[in-house]
């Protein structure tokens, strides 16, 4: 590759047979990691940890040491801030920075350089700033889907970051924010439980046309959709959104970007991304001069296909393609 | 918006056979186990968990008969909401202790209701996204067990 | 011995030790055992195990290699219910039984035969009594100062136990209720803290005579005492309490009771007891047919004089005299 | 009655020169450590935990620059009382983490001021013994540790 570009791998993409299988762990995932030729990986630790947010001794040291003997290396911590887990109230913020914290210590302990930070309100980043710099690790918020860049959430977080002046805080973009149409698994999902190819059709071509989500459910019933219909409507003006990429957005938070989550579902034999367009994202990224890595996150274990090391492969062509040219 | 109820497809996980057996104390029969496992991507605060019910056969256990262990502690079902700092990981199996003087042998309808909230997903002041943990299996009862 | 009563030791007794020494551990506390020429003991759970009231397996293991190393034997497990730990109520019936449920799971993994149990409310022995023989542990109601034997709950309890008939519930009477003078060395403590002898022998002598906590505390102050003979007062009417020893109660629970706490504070190199007629106890106990065993319960640590194992040494030099006779 | 309030003679155990230093992390000062333990004939619930306030050279610690570390579990001083199921054992070591960039090397006054209730010891409802483990020491500071 021409530029300083490398990529890594995020464990989480390894969820179908993480969960099911008893036997598939640490080790397995790495010679997973082995076989696709990556050495950095995110790991998300409320899903690895099996005492989060303090995760003992032991699964520490049982990660580093894999870790070592596969020469793979721990590159970024999935964290999390649970507001929700009191029993009678929503973290307050020092309650907040206290989970910060734990996830710093636990960054720390694993070599990290990077948090993926998550549930950290706006106002919080400049004491997340002081305790970052502690423990010499980067937290990163992720800006995923369905938000965008430009809304006024990011645009706000920005101006604190210009303020703060802290190389100790910065943005996560998930490329999944990107995602313009849905994909054909997600089709052929609908269809499976009884939707109409033309009714589906007419969601994704319409979907920027005005619709409330209200208004679309009640058209696609007028041309006959049932239950199947709807839940396509609810899930893509929802969590599956898509949308013409906010590429001006996406300009303004590259100044702040510390690694980027190279989010995707299904990728087919030919090693072309139909859905996400990572050739103009990653040449804003080249352009934008950024050393650094971009972190693989596959997320079609929602098919229940059990192909994360077949599609992060594809992913991994096409991204080494188009960072080549 | 998203839906507020979501259920993965790891059902299969939940309750298994290899997790179902009488237990006994000093040779005698004097409830069964039930493992349970979290149908999710993640780990969740134990404090999460807002019901959990299990009915064998078509009935259903009473709560006081009910022990929730995780690791080498052990709950009554009404705490488990003041939990927040135990963690149920991802592969980390739960035994449900059932003090009714055990199973008869061979297959039962084992039934358990499981729901979590999301601690991340808000909806607004106090209301989370809800994880269905349930599952429902035709299970054969394995060798019993000393606890 | 002429009966089939034998000694045990709680390592309770080795309390002083076991908190200020580091390095004062099972395998050191067993090593007096083997001194002492006892082989089995209690263990109090909230004292000695670091994760009560659920002991990691970690812990148990601990306790059962040690003690087949040193040929000794975990009799009586030490109970407690925690009633005031939770945050916003005193625990309820089914939170008091958890715990019960948790010390006889204890007890039964250390292959102890009994529960010294404490805080459970007389109406729940019908729920005990079904735990209790579950786990084949049976769960032992201590009599303790400055409870008497003939106080009206203890009572009601013989008419529960009477009623239940299992073999499962009983008691512990812990001979602590039947000191029927302070020891020396209180006295001692007093007169340290600036007491003058005369005024406490007038507390003592006069300890039964009418007078209320307040008023003794007002004629003491008028007889010339300050604030070393208020504390004996407070001490004195309180849980150091003494009086003539309540034969009469102890008599009435002697057929449920399961084991003995030899409770004593100090005794002098004649191996002789100055303040619990133990000599009357035991001949009544003797008497009754009772075969098992007093587990001695040592409590001069409170004088921080680290002599336990002499003074266990002394007591069992008496004891071993009582019952040959 | 007895005595609401009571304190034992372990009080030499509460704070100890080992367990006094400043911790770094990447080689930086960041805070200092404090060993703190129980001055108790027995352990109790963490919950039971009611005042824990930290004085060195006179000076009072704010709270939101401390974390109470047991065994593998960091807590915030304010979560302490909902901890009834952390155990605080006898001779288990809590590591108060103090996040002040440390302190000047030689010897410091430290003044803990450390009550617990007591969990089975009741006057009436609510109302518990109170344990003062309290204790004050002129302590050497030692040897920066990595965190
Ligand atoms: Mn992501
Ligand atoms: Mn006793």
């Amino acid at each position: 590759m021409k530029n300083n570009i490398d990529l890594g791998v995020s464990l989480y993409g390894f969820t179908q047979r993480y969960i099911e299988e008893d036997g598939y762990n640490f080790r397995e995932m790495f010679e997973d990691l082995n076989k696709l030729g990556i050495r950095k990986f995110e790991l998300v630790g409320a899903q690895m940890f099996q005492n989060y947010p303090n995760p003992t001794d032991e699964e520490i040291n049982e990660v580093m040491e894999l870790a070592e003997q596969y020469d793979v290396e721990p590159f970024s911590y999935g964290g999390y801030v649970d507001f929700g887990k009191l029993p009678d109230h929503r973290m307050n913020d020092d309650e907040i920075m206290d989970q910060v914290t734990y996830d710093l210590m636990t960054a720390h302990k694993l070599g990290c350089k990077y948090i993926r930070g998550f549930g950290i309100p706006n106002h919080l980043y400049e004491r997340v700033a002081q305790m970052a710099e502690f423990y010499q690790v980067v937290v990163a918020y992720e800006i995923h889907a369905p938000q965008r860049p430009s809304d006024p959430d990011i645009q706000e977080l920005i101006t604190i970051f210009k303020k703060l002046q802290s190389p100790w805080v910065g943005f996560v973009p998930d490329f999944g924010c990107y995602i313009e149409k849905p994909n054909e698994l997600h089709i052929q999902r609908y269809m499976g439980l009884g939707a109409k190819r033309e009714n589906l059709q007419y969601i994704i071509d319409n979907r920027w046309n005005g619709f409330t989500e209200e208004q679309m459910t009640q058209k696609i019933e007028e041309m006959g959709g049932g239950l199947a219909e709807q839940m396509a409507v609810s899930e893509w003006f929802g969590f599956l959104s898509f949308a013409p990429a906010d590429i001006e957005g996406f300009k303004t938070v590259l100044p702040y970007s510390k690694y980027f989550h190279g989010k995707f579902y299904h990728i087919g034999e030919d090693c072309v991304e139909t859905t996400i367009p990572y050739e103009e994202l990653l040449g804003l990224v080249v352009e934008s001069g950024f050393n650094g890595t971009i972190m693989i996150e596959y997320e079609g274990h929602s098919f229940y296909l059990n192909d994360a090391v077949e599609q992060i492969g594809r992913h991994i062509t096409m991204e080494q393609r188009i960072l080549a040219d | 918006m998203p839906t507020k109820f979501s259920r993965l497809g790891f059902e299969k996980r939940v309750i298994r056979p290899d997790g179902f057996y009488n237990i006994l104390l000093n040779r005698k029969q004097v409830g069964f186990n039930l493992d349970l496992r979290i149908n999710y991507y993640r780990g969740l605060p134990l404090s999460c968990v807002q019901k959990l019910e299990v009915e064998v056969d078509g009935e259903k256990i009473p709560e006081h008969l009910m022990q929730f262990q995780l690791r080498e502690k052990v709950f009554t079902i009404s705490e488990l909401p003041n939990m927040y700092r135990e963690y149920w990981g991802s592969k980390t199996p739960a035994q449900l202790l059932i003090y009714n003087y055990g199973l008869e042998p061979g297959e039962h309808d084992v039934n358990v209701t499981l729901e979590f909230k999301s601690p991340y997903m808000d909806f607004g002041p106090g209301e989370y996204g809800v994880i269905d943990g349930s599952a429902e299996e035709l299970l054969q009862l394995g060798t019993a067990r000393e606890l």
